[in-house]
């Protein structure tokens, strides 16, 4: 197939790479998500005022370049406050915060769409506040929420590519290193390529699945 | 006994309710009609305190709706109601629909909630249908469902706001029936509904709704037959197409 | 606090070096977009078509462009293709990765929106006496673009923040490209980034209301 | 001071840049390798303390420094005036002449026939800054700066640049390596030498005079000869300036 | 004249239509009845053959629908039909809902069409909501405005498929009042409709549609009072609630 100078080692130093890549996702998806359901039920319950302010760092954080993000929050930390942390601790804060920005849009929308007369069904029940957010509206949400929630993750992942720049080698940061040493591009980033689609592919298609399947009823 | 003192409720800028008097009596049936946007369906979300009132009286019971000590949780489980859609709880098969609120509010037992959940599902002909999700019954089922969860808190008085109005017009038949058994059984209910003909057969009163104002309320011969007030002559003639 | 000395002076004096940044990112959005909604068209007419060669080689292009990173398809714009001998300048290559990636999201939009428009509006047009073009032309279309002007605008969006990778095929002329040769001859890096990353802010709040405008005056209903 | 707090933690970072054979890179095993490699082990032994080697591309060689994420940087950095208003640098322990790579097809034969061609180097760099200027000054031809000089060389051999100006200890590196085919040396730019020095954080004067002191000491005994025939071979290049100070 | 001969038409296994026969004269006014899914729907869109047949055949004034050479899109200039709902085009205004088809299929000038549009509007009493978008009329509004719509092509045959199914009960008469004054012109229409007094009033003959077979036919009072078949006097028997 191909003439390749690629070894065994390689693979092993490609799927350190790939290691790192899926620790840093799943670090910010973890932290990320659990930020963002608080955020998200916070906007819902307090009211486009009293949100304002973390609105609006939410939406910074969807508006300017993740590299931009990464080299500011490692500028910041190290220039100005002079704080000695690891290029994988700033790279985990910023797409943790960034993971939270977009699921905090996707926990508000989720809870908007449980409809109010089913919610009013359970309080006409006699049902309290936290009761009907424990048995109706957060299942449901859910539902609602989870197909999208899988595309974060998955677009997290692929966006984590970008924390190169605080000198984490990644996966796309391992295939350009052995590009270097072994001047194969095409076949490196072949299955670099390869690697992510193989990931997200069937995670987003089971995504969808789900989607599918939960919107019929 | 509801009793009803010059409510008033105003959405924003809209007055939806301008001093409403009416009082229920306890084994009644009284049905509301009237055109869209009159006010129907709010009141009766007044009733059970799920929207605020701003000036008047709603007293269940002896009990005050809206005055501040009010356990409205607790209020709710004398007054079972039933919207037009949207009552299931899709993530719930149908006995847990039914068993959701006796476990959680009562803090009645599995096993006994279950039973009661079988019997009223089976009181209002679901018995064959305990285990399925809601997305598998037909509009009727799931309204006739929604009722028998509200029973299932052993409610005082039922308010139902247009069941069937979202229902293809041969399942309209089912609903009306298990109102019917209900009304026999002697619940006290408030239906507000469009089906004329149901209105006249099982009400004690009538009551005519237009822009906010009770602007009529009598036997139903009255309202039907030989209405005092032009606007519901206009409104009974408009839906005998 | 900061031990450090702020010098923002020499930011700004770079200012409008970054601003004609600036434009040229917004050209290649503005550019891409246009180019990735007539390919996203076409992708999703493919995708329905039927044909099994258009419909795999439609799906593989959607699935490519939604399941790997825009940077990895930028990077393979540029030293991928060229590995068969067919260069393209940064200024292309960034242009390719990104309506690449703009195509695919697209397409994956259009097709949601194809599938909120019921299907009576087809039978209603098609019993009308319009041809099946007619039809889509003059009644599915525009009902089409209106349900995805919002995920059109966040694409755009996105492809104003893709336009930061193009340092990684050699594009210095953009807004990211300037600040970081600016940064190279100065190492101000905390304050020229903070600048850009206001830019940044400031051109996709101008999109979004321009959206919104846009969007009330051309979706009366 | 940094001094100190390096010599208690028993270890050195250093900031290398790792695609800049002989200077940075890395072998079969991925291990990292080169002149500022051995450098930086040098620094670390007369310290007294084991070095830990930082890869940084040259874009983040400062804020690799700043966030406190390296100590120093062994890395190749020309010592301009206006980054010294940042970053604190030592004297000069490398000193770069500027050569010409291009591509076999591309017509270049020497530093003035580059006029109208696309070329590029490592965005960032000396020469990088300098060959942009005269791209300018020509008024034709397209100036690329890319990210890495593996970049750089692989848009080189693939035909995207026509050709580079880059240290000629790294433009005989990669030619010999044989990675790169259809490439070849034509000859010097010139460019003024460019000095490279060690650097810290601006106010470590402690750890800077340390810096110039290590540097002076290599020469003297020799090492300096021996790294530079170890990864550059041939005539070792003055880290005097003629007629000035330091 | 329509002429339905023994079609069938399956939806993969599942069989829609089993062997319809029936003719529509011109000027008549026929009703279809039945339950949900007994095909009446399916008829109506194989008749201007937005859905192809499996067998049998279909004229409409000799022209056969599914032959080959047919120029559907001519031919339907002939049949106005009117759904459920989902009728009108959410983006434009009432008045180019109406112009775009005598524009776009027949090439009819921009003034002209407009002329056209004004005329069948104002005909269904919208004369007033020429400039408004759709999403500001009421469900009945909506209905007569696709009827103008299919008007303005003078089709010589209209369809309608429970025009007002979807509709509050309030604005289902305004609707049907349209319907019979499209009948009292001597329109050739035929009717799908669960309204049992209007299709008893209007029609010149109903047809009861069972499980893909048209199990009855004849006039109203046959139907209505004195139905033939049990499956017939079941279904009226159950939509008289
Ligand atoms: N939560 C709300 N916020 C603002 N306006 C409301 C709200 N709920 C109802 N309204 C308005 O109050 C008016 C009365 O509504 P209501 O639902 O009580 O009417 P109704 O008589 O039940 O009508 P229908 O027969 O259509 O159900 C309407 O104009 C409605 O738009
Ligand atoms: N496009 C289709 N694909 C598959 N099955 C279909 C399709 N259209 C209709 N059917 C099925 O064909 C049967 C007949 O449908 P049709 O819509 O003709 O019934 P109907 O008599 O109009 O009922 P309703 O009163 O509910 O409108 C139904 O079982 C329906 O599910
Ligand atoms: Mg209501
Ligand atoms: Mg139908």
């Amino acid at each position: 197939m191909f003439d390749t100078a690629l070894t065994a080692k390689d693979m092993v130093f490609l799927a350190q790479g790939a290691g790192v890549t899926l620790l840093v996702t799943a670090i910010a998806v973890v932290l990320g998500t659990a930020l963002g359901i608080v955020f998200g039920i916070f906007r819902f319950q307090v009211g486009p005022w009293w949100a304002a302010p973390l609105t609006f760092v939410l939406d910074v954080s969807r508006s300017i370049p993740l590299l931009i993000q990464l080299v500011l929050a490692n500028a910041f930390m190290g220039v100005v406050l002079k704080l000695k942390m690891s290029g994988f601790t700033v790279a985990c804060g910023v797409l943790t915060l960034y993971t939270a920005a977009y699921c905090a849009e996707i926990v508000r929308g989720a809870v908007e769409a449980v409809p109010s007369t089913t919610r009013r069904a359970a309080r006409s029940l006699g049902l309290s506040w936290t009761q009907d957010m424990t048995y109706i509206v957060l299942p449901l949400a859910t539902r609602v929420a989870l197909p999208s929630w899988i595309g974060l993750a998955l677009g997290v992942m692929k966006d984590s590519a970008l924390v190169y720049i605080v000198q984490v080698t990644e996966l796309l940061k391992s295939t350009q290193i052995l590009i270097t040493r072994l001047q194969e591009p095409l076949l490196l980033l072949m299955i670099c390529g390869a690697f992510y689609f193989v990931i997200s592919f069937p995670i987003a298609r089971f995504g969808g699945y789900l989607e599918k399947r939960w919107s019929n009823d | 006994m509801i009793e009803i003192e010059n409510v008033r409720k105003s959405f924003g800028p809209l007055q939806v309710l301008k001093g409403i008097d009416l009082t229920v009596q306890k084994g009644e049936v009284l049905t509301i009609i009237g055109g869209s946007g009159s006010g129907k369906s709010t009141l009766l979300t007044c009733i059970n305190g799920l929207e605020p009132i701003d000036s008047g009286r709603i007293k269940v019971d002896g009990t005050e709706v809206h005055a501040k000590g009010t356990d409205l949780n607790k209020l709710r489980q004398k007054l079972g109601i039933v919207f037009q859609q949207w009552n299931a709880f899709p993530h719930l098969t149908v006995r847990e629909n039914v068993m959701l609120a006796p476990r959680k509010v009562l803090g009645i037992g599995k096993d006994e909630a279950a039973a009661i959940a079988e019997k009223q599902l089976s009181h209002v002909g679901l018995g064959d249908k305990l285990d399925v999700y809601p997305s598998r019954l037909s509009g009727g089922q799931q309204q006739r469902m929604a009722i028998a969860r509200a029973l299932a808190m052993s409610p005082g008085y039922m308010l139902f706001d247009e069941v069937t109005s979202a229902l293809d017009p041969q399942l309209v038949g089912e609903v009306l029936d298990t109102l019917r058994m209900l009304a026999s059984e002697g619940m006290t209910m408030i239906c507000v509904t469009h089906e004329m003909k149901f209105a006249r057969e099982v009400s004690d009163r009538v009551a005519f709704f237009s822009k906010g104002v009770m602007a009529e309320i009598g036997v139903p011969g009255q309202i039907f037959d030989a209405p005092q007030n032009p606007e519901t002559a206009a409104f009974v003639q408009m839906t005998q197409h | 606090m900061f031990s450090y000395t702020f010098q923002w002076k020499q930011a700004f004096a770079r200012l409008p070096e970054m601003l004609d940044g600036a434009r040229v990112t917004v050209e290649i959005a503005l550019l891409s977009m246009a180019i990735g909604i007539v390919l996203a068209v076409l992708l999703t007419g493919c995708r329905l078509s039927g044909n099994r060669v258009l419909m795999a080689v439609s799906t593989t292009w959607v699935e490519l462009a939604r399941n790997t990173p825009a940077l990895f398809q930028i990077y393979m714009a540029h030293f991928g293709v060229a590995s068969f001998g067919i260069h393209f300048s940064p200024f292309v290559s960034l242009l390719i990765g990104i309506t690449f990636n703009n195509a695919g999201y697209l397409s994956e939009n259009f097709r949601g929106a194809l599938k909120a428009i019921p299907d009576t509006q087809t039978r209603s047009a098609r019993s009308l006496g319009m041809t099946p073009i007619q039809a889509f032309g003059y009644v599915v279309m525009p009902q089409m673009l209106r349900i995805s002007f919002l995920p059109m605008t966040n694409q755009m969006v996105w492809a104003i923040l893709m336009t930061s990778l193009g340092v990684t095929v050699g594009m210095n002329f953009d807004l990211y490209g300037v600040t970081q040769d600016l940064n190279a001859l100065t190492f101000r890096t905390f304050e020229l980034f903070a600048l850009a990353a206001v830019i940044f802010y400031v051109i996709t709040k101008i999109i979004q209301i321009g959206a919104r405008l846009i969007a009330s005056r051309l979706f009366r209903y | 001071d940094k001094l100190d707090d390096i010599i208690s933690s028993g270890t050195l970072r250093c900031a290398v840049v790792l695609d800049f054979p002989p200077m940075g890179f890395r072998d079969e095993s991925n291990n990292p390798q080169g002149f500022d490699v051995d450098y930086c082990n040098d620094l670390a032994a007369a310290l007294g303390v084991t070095a830990e080697i930082v890869e940084t591309p040259f874009p983040e060689r400062i804020p690799a420094l700043m966030s406190g994420r390296v100590d120093v940087g062994v890395a190749s950095t020309s010592d301009t005036l206006e980054r010294a208003k940042t970053v604190g640098f030592s004297i000069p322990y490398f000193a770069f002449e500027m050569a010409v790579t291009a591509n076999d097809k591309s017509g270049i034969t020497s530093y003035d026939t580059m006029k109208g061609k696309v070329v590029g180097a490592v965005a960032g760099t000396y020469e990088a800054i300098a060959l942009e200027e005269q791209v300018k000054a020509w008024g034709e031809g397209e100036f690329r700066p890319y990210q890495t000089q593996a970049d750089v060389f692989l848009a080189l051999s693939q035909g995207q640049l026509d050709g580079t100006v880059s240290t000629s200890t790294v433009a005989q590196a990669n030619v010999k390596s044989g990675n790169y085919p259809g490439i070849a040396v034509m000859g010097k730019a010139p460019f003024d030498t460019d000095y490279v020095a060690l650097f810290t954080n601006r106010e470590e004067y402690g750890l800077i005079n340390y810096l110039d002191l290590f540097v002076n000491q290599q020469v003297r005994t020799g090492r300096y000869d021996e790294l530079y025939e170890k990864w550059v071979g041939g005539e070792v290049p003055s880290l005097l300036v003629p007629n000035s100070y330091r």
